[in-house]
């Protein structure tokens, strides 16, 4: 156990307003992230012990390991230009992530991250 | 206008003390509360699934005035009609409740003065314009700004330019989803109840703004209806220094009056139905 | 009863594609969603702040009979008018709809027939005596109970006797409060948004219950209209094996018909505004 | 901090659907509770070295404890017998106290506890 927790990191993922139909139907996932990752948010190459550039797994690299892994159709519905589309809010446990740091906030075990897309009917 | 509201003496007429007792008896509403409410004015646009429910508890709670507006709705006035003779269904309402039905579309050139004079708008409409038209509006005229939405089991609210430092819609979400990528009611399908809890806590949120029960932080609460827990409230930023909406040196009237909305949201929505979502 | 429904090659009218289309083409809902409520009946007690808006959604989906119970309100039957005919502001009621108003005061010699024959029961009433008696009644006659209750700013819903092991009202609350424990919403105040949102989430619970919706989970939903977040969902215990109700060897229908259930909740309630909270 | 740890455990407690009314209508309190308490729930000794028996802070001394020093009036509307009058519901984190252990539940630092009264109204 105690060996583990510096090499990955395991959180929540919600998805809610309709995303969730891109994500094979369903709402809440949990997935497991290397602690640290290439500071290019590559999500297939494995993060070996070579000498690349690493970060600590942060929204960015969930953005992109979402849309490389988990994503069944349509990335431009939730990906665009490294971010999330317009129209997305992300939450960081319950909290706007604007407040947390938006893609730079670093993942912690345990953490629960929603993407929402906006509602417009009425 | 009955010459007995706002006498300093009766700031009711006495039938107001029986009617609205079972409120004006909580704790943090009493007189003033009724008082406020009995003075205040509220624009509902949209009379839909959110606005039906939204219109009848607001009269029900002796809301002075609210304007309902609609102009796919003609019929408005027909529910204007039933709103006031409502009694059974949503207790007793005032006979002094003052109904304004305007059919015009709002748009641009004429929110400003459409909405001028109401103390809080309740955003119930189905389209992305018209929202960040009421939007602007709202930070414009200086009026808080009840937003709900839902769709499929799906539901959302939040309160916009309200207390201190709290962001307008355009703080929130800086730029439009395309249209391709938005779906309405008819297309993707909603749940009749789904619209009437979110309405009905539309109306909830008004009252508390009126009656001084709102605490002004700024939240969503997002609503699924198959979820477990359904209901999640959310923490959301302040204000942006750089909104050209509420911002710092923002335009206000000007942003209205200059901003072609459906071009800002990126024209005209695409027939949903023919692009295969 | 219209012969088409229920035919095998039509199983609803055609006009009904079009009039719940919206809720149809939902994921998990459908034809067979429709269907289902098409058949199904259900009991409303209480025609109060929490009855009107469940009926409202009730017949709006397209519940295909309603009774609506309370001996309190002899009005009930314009209620049974105004539903049918309230098109403006929950959408095209079906004119298939069945409507019982029932004026009968339910009590322990009558809920098993009067309530016989619904599936599914809606506890939409004030006081502490009923509310056991149709937890017992809901588990004698073998249907889920749809409980909601509200008062100040507070609400409460719970689906009791449902799912695998899903508990019933008794077993949560095997003793009942001292009658002197319990106020009113006369007494207590209450915010009629309130009842509004708690009513309009047990008609939405009973839908997901009768469209298969429902997850079965025994959960509570608390809601305060003050707090933040205003929303709670609490998990329950399963059912208690020794529940005089629901539990193994409970006396089912016996029970019900030798309870006195005013007795049983400590006998009537004082005049609170006597006893000095 | 560390040494803290072990005589003292800090918790949330709330109350609704009325029993705030009874606790200075406040519906959220944070409480410091002892780790260790007396066997039979005297909240009013302090718990000395001496060789009194004890016991892990529990939901009874908890009980106990909010009769004994929140409470402002009419204490037969929140405790009986040593328990929460009939018609209130105990959650322990959101779930039922019957699902751990009701009375005997140990309380751990953070835990949130809730008290609610059932509603009757309509
Ligand atoms: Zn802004
Ligand atoms: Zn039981």
């Amino acid at each position: 156990m105690a060996s583990a927790e510096a090499s990955s990191v395991t959180i929540k993922v919600e998805f809610s307003g309709g995303l969730e139909l891109l994500f094979s139907n369903q709402r809440s996932h949990t997935l497991t992230l290397p602690a640290a990752v290439p500071t290019d948010n590559a999500t297939t190459v494995p993060v070996s012990s070579t000498t690349e550039a690493t970060k600590p797994a942060d929204i960015t690299y969930l953005i992109h390991y979402l849309r490389d892994h988990l994503l069944k159709e349509r990335a431009e519905l939730f990906e665009e230009n490294g971010t999330v589309r317009p129209g997305i809010l992300v939450l960081i446990n319950d909290t706007d992530w604007e407040l947390e740091g938006e893609g730079d906030y670093v993942v912690k075990e345990g953490d629960e991250v929603v993407f929402i897309s906006t509602l417009h009917g009425g | 206008m009955d010459s007995v509201i706002g006498g300093p003496e009766y700031p009711l007429p006495l039938e107001d003390y029986k009617r609205y007792g079972r409120q004006m008896i909580l704790d943090g509403f009493g007189l003033q509360g009724q008082v406020n409410l009995s003075r205040a004015s509220v624009a509902v646009v949209g009379a839909g699934g959110l606005g039906c429910p939204a219109l009848q508890y607001l009269g029900a709670a002796g809301v002075g005035r609210i304007g309902i507006f609609d102009h796919d709705r003609v019929e408005i006035s027909n529910l204007q009609r039933q709103i006031l003779h409502n009694e059974e269904t949503v207790g007793i309402v005032n006979s002094r409740l003052v109904i304004d039905a305007v059919t015009s579309a709002i748009s641009a050139s004429n929110a400003l003065t459409l909405l001028a004079g109401y103390d809080l708008i309740l955003d119930c409409t189905d389209n992305v314009p018209t929202r960040y038209l009421l939007s602007d509006t709202a930070v414009a005229l200086k009026t808080p700004l009840v937003s709900g939405a839902a769709q499929k089991f799906d539901g959302q609210l939040c309160v916009y330019h309200y207390g201190e430092n709290g962001p307008c819609y355009r703080c929130i979400f800086p730029v439009p989803p395309k249209p391709s990528n938005v779906g309405s009611c008819e297309e993707l399908g909603i749940l009749g109840a789904v619209t009437g809890i979110i309405g009905n806590m539309q109306a909830l949120e008004a009252i508390k703004i009126l009656t001084g029960l709102h605490d002004g932080k700024p939240v969503m609460h997002i609503y699924n209806a198959l979820s477990t827990p359904p209901f999640r409230t959310i923490k959301l930023r302040s204000k942006r220094e750089g909104c050209p909406a509420c911002g710092t040196g923002a335009l206000e009237k000007a942003l209205v009056r200059d901003t072609d909305y459906v071009q800002f949201c990126g024209g005209l929505r695409p027939d949903w139905e023919h692009t295969g979502l």
